[in-house]
C-alpha cells in the first residue's frame, strides 16, 4: 500500500485565487463540507466549478432551447445528444471548441480537440463516421496568423487521418476579432443501433470503476480552469502543460471500447475530457445517485511521484473510465490487453453518495457527489446593451461611394481568405476513408451515406458572426436559418442541431447581452424550423486584453435523406438550364462582405428574416426537389448573389461552365 | 474466391476494402488479425490502407515485424495473390517483398483527392479487366514519394514491374501530374513473378456508382477474374 | 561549418512516437530498455565565418523555426 | 547508459523536408546557408552493462527498426 510522498499544501488566500475561485465560492465549500477543504478537494471545486465545466454563467440562459422533438433520443446533459433516424438507428452528435490550447500550440490544441469530441461519440456506443470543423483566424496577412491557420489545419489532418474518420467539410473565416482569440470548433457525428446507446452513469453498487487507455501524465492541469481565464501576457509561459495527443492510442481506445460495449460487458462509461477523472468520475456517479471511491495510487502513471491532487485533475489524452460489474472484470481487461492498452481497477461504486479519493490509506478528497455538480454557482450575470449598438448599425447607403467595375470587385470577393476556394485545406483532410463520403467538401452540405440502408445524413456548420456582432438576436436566427438552407440546398430536411457558443469575458455586461440575444434568436428559429437542440459547448472569455472576439454561436445541423441517391450538390450542371431564385433580394447590404471588403466598413443591420418564409422557401424547395425538377441547389451567403452565382459555375470540376443573369 | 483483409493495431481501410470484396464484388471475405500465421484457406490477401502502429517511426516499419508478415511471404512465394493498398504498399516495401521505400510528399503535405493514373500493363492478375488506359482513383497519403536505386528502377522496367504511373486525364505522365514527387511518376508496382501488387491509388474507394466512379471496381473484378 | 541541431521533445510532454518504438523493440527481444525518446536531428552547412557569429545564427534558427519552443528544446554543436 | 542514434538520408536520396527548410530559412533572413538536411535523432536510455555489448545492442535495433537501410544511414554513441 503506497504513501503519500509529499504532504499536501497549506490552503492560503493566494492559492485559493489562483484556483480561481471567488471568496463567496470558497465559503461555499466550507459550508459543503463543515470544515476547510484539502488541497485535492480545492483542486476538485475549482476545476469542477470553472466556467468550462458547470456553465456557471450560461447555464439558467442554455434553459430556454427547445431540446424535446419527436426525432430526439437524448438531448443536453450526456456526452453527446442522440437523434432517430429511422431503420433502428440513432445518429448521435456533438461540438466541442479547443480554442484556448490551439492559441498557445496550435498543432496539439487542434488535434486533441478532435481527439476529445470523438470520445464523447464512441463513449455513447456509436461508431463515429465523420468529422467537420469551423475555425476563425485573424487575417492571413499577419505571419503570426499564418503560423496558427497551418498548425491547427495539420493538427486536425494529423489527428483525424490517422484515426480513420473522415473529415468532410467545414467553414473557416477570417477577421481582425480572432487575431489574439482563434476558434477551433470540432464536430463528430457517430451511428449507434437505437438500443444499442450507452450513457454515463455510474450505477450498480459494488461494480468496479476501470481505467483504460493512456498513462496519467502531468498535461494540461489546470487546463480547464486556463480555458476560463481571458489571457494575459503569462499566457506563453502556460508549458508544457499543453496536452499532447496519440491518435494511435486513441484508435485502438476506439476499436476496444466498441468491442466491450457491443458484447453487453458495461454498465456505465465516459471518456475523461475537461478536468480528467474528476469529471468523468463525479458525473457519472452524479447522474446515478451513487457514490464513488478511487484509489489513485492504483493509475497508470506517466511520471514519477505524481501527488492525488496532480492525477484528479491531469487531462492527459486518451483515457476512458468504465463502470463494469465485478464478474464480467476480467474480460473487459482481456479485450483492453488484445489491443496493448492499460486497463486497471482504480475503484468501485458506493452507496454513501460520498466522491472518496484514496491514495493508499490515506484519504484526500471526502465530498457529497450531489454538491459538486448540483450545488455549483450559477450566476445570472448583469446584461447591458453596449453603448456602441445603436452607432455601429447605423449605415446610410448613400453616403457609400458606387465604384461600378462590378468585375473587379467579383474577382476581389471571390478571392478573399473567407470565400476563396478552401481545397487547400480540406485536401489535407482524409474526407473518403470509411467510403460513406457521397458528397465530399466544395458544396454547401457534406453528404454521407449510411451503410446497411440507403438513406444519408446531410451536415453543415454555419455562423455569421459579423451579423451576430451587429445583431446577436438576428445573427443567432440568420446562423440557424443558413444552416437549414445548405442542409435543404442537398436535398436533404433538417432535423437538429448541436452548437458551439464562443464569446467574450461574461463578466462584462455587454458581453452577457451579446450572448442572451444569440440565444434568443437561435431558440426561436429552432421552434420555426423545428430543428431542436441535443447537445452543445459554451466557451467564454474569448478575449486578450480588453479585445472581444465577435459573438461567434456556431451551428451544427443534421438533416436526412429518405434515399442517398437523392441527393443534390452546389454546381451548375447543363447548359440552357433555367436559374431560379427562390425569395426575395432585397436591398441590404449591413455587415456585408462587400462592404468589409471594398470600403473596410463593418456597419449597417444584418438582413432581415422572417422565419416562416424562410420555412416555407424551403419547403417549396423539398417539395419541387421531390418531383425531380432539380438539378443544382446553392444558398445565397457571403459576397451575396454575385458569389453565390459564381461559385456555382466554378465548382463544376469537370464542365467550365457559366451563366447569364438578366 | 476468397479474400483476407489484414487488420493491423491503427489500419483503418479494413473495413472499406471488406466491403468492397464482400458487398460490391459479392465475394467471400474474413479479417485476418495480424497475430495469425495461417493464409491457407485464403485466395487473395489485401493489405489495407491506413496508420498501422499510427506510422510512427516510418510507415510500415514496425508492421512489418508481426507474425501475420511472415506467412504473407510464404503465401506469396506459393503464388497467392497479394495487393497492398497505400499503407499495405508501404509495409510490402519495409518487408521486403516490393522494392524500393516511400519518402515524404515534396509538398510536406497529407493529400486527399482524385488522381488519374496510367495502367502499364493489362496482363497481370490485377489490370486483366481494365478496358482503358487512364483510371480516375483517389489517393490519401502523405508519404507516397516512391523512391529505388538506380539499378532497381532499371530492374523494374525492364521486368515489367511497374504497373501504374500518375498521368494526366489523357494519360500523360508529366510532373505536373505527380501529385507526390514519385520517381517516374510510379503509383504501383509488382514483384517479379506479377502476384504482388502494391499501389499506393485507393481503388475501394471508387468501386460503387453512389460515390461518382467506380474506375476503381476494375482493379477487384481483374482479381476475381484472374482466378476463373 | 556545419551545425549539427537536435530537437527533442521537453521532459514531461507525452512523446506518442518514442512510446510505440519502446514497445516495438522490447517485442523484438531488445530487453533492457528503460526509455525511448523521439526528436529531430538537422545538419545546416554554413559558409565559413567567426564562429561566435555562427553561433548566434543556428541559436536564431532554432528559436524561429526548427524548434516549437512551446513544447521542444534544442541544443547544437557546430563544427570546422 | 544513453545511447544517442542520428538517422540521416543517404547522399543521393531526395530530401523534401530539408529542402523545404532552407528555403523557409532563406526567407526568414538568414543568407549564408549552403544546404539543409533532416533526420531522426532517438535517445535510448539502455541499463548499465559493458560498453561494448550495448554498442552490438544499439547497432542491431538500428539494422532491424530504427533505420531502413534502403534509403538512411545511422551513426551512434553511447554515453554513461
Amino acid at each position: 500500500m503506497k504513501t503519500l510522498e509529499r504532504k499536501e499544501p497549506k490552503i492560503t488566500k493566494k492559492l485559493i485565487k489562483d484556483h480561481g475561485l471567488t471568496d463567496e465560492e470558497y465559503q461555499k465549500i466550507i459550508n459543503i463540507l463543515g470544515r476547510t477543504p484539502t488541497f485535492t478537494e480545492l483542486g476538485i471545486f475549482s476545476v469542477m466549478w470553472s466556467e468550462h465545466c458547470s456553465y456557471k454563467s450560461s447555464r439558467v440562459h442554455l434553459r430556454k432551447f427547445p431540446t424535446k422533438g419527436e426525432v430526439v433520443i437524448q438531448g443536453p446533459g450526456e456526452n453527446a445528444g442522440a437523434i432517430d433516424i429511422g431503420d433502428g438507428l440513432a445518429a448521435i452528435f456533438k461540438m466541442e471548441s479547443h480554442n484556448h490550447p490551439s492559441f498557445i500550440e496550435p498543432y496539439q490544441g487542434a488535434a486533441t480537440g478532435v481527439g476529445g469530441i470523438l470520445r464523447d461519440i464512441f463513449t455513447m456506443g456509436a461508431r463515429p463516421i465523420a468529422l467537420m470543423n469551423s475555425l476563425r483566424f485573424g487575417p492571413l496577412q499577419l505571419q503570426k496568423n499564418r503560423y496558427i491557420f497551418e498548425g491547427v489545419v495539420s493538427g486536425i489532418a494529423g489527428y483525424g487521418n490517422c484515426i480513420g474518420v473522415p473529415t468532410v467539410g467545414g467553414e473557416i473565416y477570417f477577421s481582425e476579432c480572432y487575431n489574439m482569440n482563434p476558434l477551433v470548433n470540432v464536430f463528430c457525428l457517430g451511428i449507434a443501433k437505437k438500443d444499442g446507446i450507452f450513457r454515463g452513469n455510474a450505477s450498480g453498487v459494488g461494480n468496479s470503476l476501470i481505467y483504460a487507455g493512456s498513462k496519467t501524465g502531468r498535461d494540461g492541469i489546470h487546463g480547464v480552469t486556463m480555458a476560463s481565464e481571458e489571457f494575459g501576457e503569462s499566457s506563453e509561459e502556460k508549458r508544457p502543460n499543453v496536452q499532447v495527443g496519440d491518435p494511435f492510442t486513441e484508435k485502438l481506445l476506439v476499436e476496444a471500447c466498441l468491442d466491450v460495449m457491443k458484447k453487453g460487458l458495461v454498465v456505465g462509461i465516459q471518456d475523461m475530457g475537461g478536468a480528467g477523472l474528476t469529471s468523468s468520475s463525479s458525473e457519472m456517479a452524479g447522474r446515478a445517485g451513487t457514490g464513488v471511491e478511487i484509489d489513485t495510487s492504483l493509475v497508470p502513471t506517466r511520471e514519477k511521484g505524481m501527488m492525488p491532487y496532480e492525477i484528479m485533475l491531469s487531462e492527459s489524452q486518451e483515457r476512458m473510465l468504465l463502470v463494469v460489474e465485478k464478474e464480467k472484470e476480467k474480460e473487459v481487461l482481456n479485450i483492453f490487453k488484445k489491443w496493448d492498452l492499460d486497463a486497471v481497477k482504480i475503484g468501485m461504486v458506493t452507496n454513501d453518495g460520498i466522491f472518496r479519493i484514496k491514495y493508499g490509506k490515506n484519504i484526500v478528497a471526502e465530498i457529497p457527489v450531489k454538491s459538486i455538480s448540483d450545488s455549483a454557482p450559477v450566476y445570472e450575470r448583469p446584461i447591458a446593451r453596449p453603448a456602441i449598438q445603436d452607432d455601429i448599425n447605423y449605415l446610410d447607403i448613400n453616403e457609400i461611394p458606387v465604384n461600378n467595375d462590378f468585375n473587379t470587385i467579383l474577382l476581389k470577393l471571390l478571392s478573399i481568405a473567407t470565400i476563396a476556394n478552401k481545397a487547400w485545406v480540406y485536401e489535407q483532410y482524409d474526407h473518403m476513408v470509411r467510403t460513406n463520403s457521397v458528397v465530399i467538401p466544395g458544396s454547401d452540405a457534406a453528404v454521407i451515406r449510411v451503410k446497411g440502408t440507403n438513406k444519408g445524413l446531410a451536415i453543415t456548420t454555419d455562423c455569421n458572426s459579423r451579423y451576430c456582432y451587429l445583431d446577436p438576436y438576428k445573427g443567432g436566427m440568420i446562423a440557424v436559418a443558413e444552416a437549414a438552407r445548405n442542409i435543404v440546398c442537398a436535398g436533404a430536411r433538417p432535423l437538429a442541431i448541436t452548437d458551439c457558443l464562443n464569446f467574450g469575458n461574461p463578466e462584462k455586461p455587454e458581453i452577457m447581452w451579446q450572448f442572451v440575444e444569440s440565444i434568443k434568436g437561435i431558440s426561436e428559429a429552432c421552434k420555426v424550423l423545428n430543428t431542436p437542440v441535443i447537445s452543445g459547448n459554451v466557451s467564454f472569455y474569448n478575449d486578450t486584453k480588453g479585445i472581444s472576439i465577435y459573438p461567434t454561436p456556431i451551428i451544427g445541423m443534421v438533416g436526412l435523406l429518405e434515399s442517398v441517391e437523392q441527393h443534390i450538390t452546389q454546381w451548375f450542371k447543363d447548359e440552357g438550364d433555367a436559374i431560379i431564385l427562390l425569395g426575395k433580394n432585397l436591398e441590404e447590404i449591413g455587415g456585408s462582405e462587400y462592404l468589409k471588403v471594398i470600403h473596410n466598413i463593418e456597419r449597417g443591420k444584418p438582413p432581415e428574416i422572417n422565419l416562416n418564409f424562410e420555412l416555407q422557401i424551403q419547403k417549396a424547395l423539398l417539395d419541387i426537389h421531390k418531383k425531380g425538377l432539380i438539378k443544382s441547389a446553392h444558398d445565397c451567403s457571403e459576397g451575396g448573389l454575385s458569389a453565390t452565382i459564381a461559385e456555382c459555375c466554378i465548382s463544376n470540376k469537370d464542365k467550365g461552365i457559366g451563366a447569364a443573369i438578366d | 474466391m476468397k479474400f483476407g483483409i489484414i487488420v493491423f493495431p491503427g489500419s483503418n481501410c479494413d473495413h472499406d476494402c471488406y466491403h468492397a470484396a464482400r458487398h460490391v464484388l459479392n465475394q467471400d471475405a474474413e479479417f485476418i488479425w495480424h497475430k495469425e500465421n495461417k493464409l491457407s484457406s485464403f485466395d487473395v490477401i489485401i493489405i489495407p490502407g491506413g496508420f498501422s502502429y499510427g506510422d510512427y517511426l516510418r510507415t510500415g516499419a514496425i508492421a512489418k515485424f508481426s507474425p501475420v508478415m511472415k506467412a504473407v511471404r510464404k503465401f506469396a512465394k506459393d503464388g497467392g495473390l497479394v495487393i497492398g493498398i497505400c499503407n499495405g504498399f508501404q509495409i510490402l516495401l519495409e518487408a521486403g517483398l516490393l522494392p524500393g521505400a516511400m519518402l515524404r510528399n515534396r509538398t510536406l503535405k497529407f493529400i486527399c483527392r482524385d488522381i488519374y493514373v496510367r495502367v502499364e500493363s493489362i496482363n497481370t492478375p490485377f489490370t486483366n479487366k481494365c478496358g482503358k488506359k487512364v483510371l480516375r482513383i483517389p489517393i490519401a497519403h502523405a508519404e507516397g514519394n516512391y523512391f529505388a536505386d538506380p539499378k532497381t528502377l532499371s530492374h523494374l522496367k525492364e521486368n515489367q514491374q511497374i504497373i501504374f504511373r500518375y498521368s494526366n486525364e489523357s494519360g500523360e505522365t508529366t510532373d505536373s501530374a505527380n501529385p507526390n514527387g514519385s520517381m517516374e511518376n510510379i503509383a504501383g508496382i509488382c514483384n517479379e513473378n506479377g502476384n504482388v501488387l502494391g499501389m499506393m491509388p485507393h481503388p475501394e474507394r471508387c468501386a460503387e456508382a453512389i460515390l461518382g466512379n467506380e474506375d476503381g471496381r476494375l482493379i477487384f473484378e481483374s482479381i476475381v477474374n484472374s482466378r476463373r | 561549418m556545419k551545425a549539427k541541431i537536435f530537437v527533442t521533445l521537453k521532459k514531461g510532454v507525452l512523446d506518442p512516437q518514442g512510446k510505440t518504438i519502446q514497445k516495438a523493440l522490447g517485442s523484438l527481444g531488445f530487453k533492457n530498455i528503460d526509455d525511448v525518446r523521439a526528436g529531430k536531428y538537422f545538419e545546416v552547412n554554413i559558409k565559413n565565418g567567426a564562429k561566435k557569429k555562427a553561433e548566434a545564427e543556428v541559436k536564431k534558427m532554432c528559436e524561429r523555426l526548427l524548434a516549437n519552443t512551446v513544447i521542444e528544446d534544442y541544443t547544437f554543436k557546430i563544427e570546422k
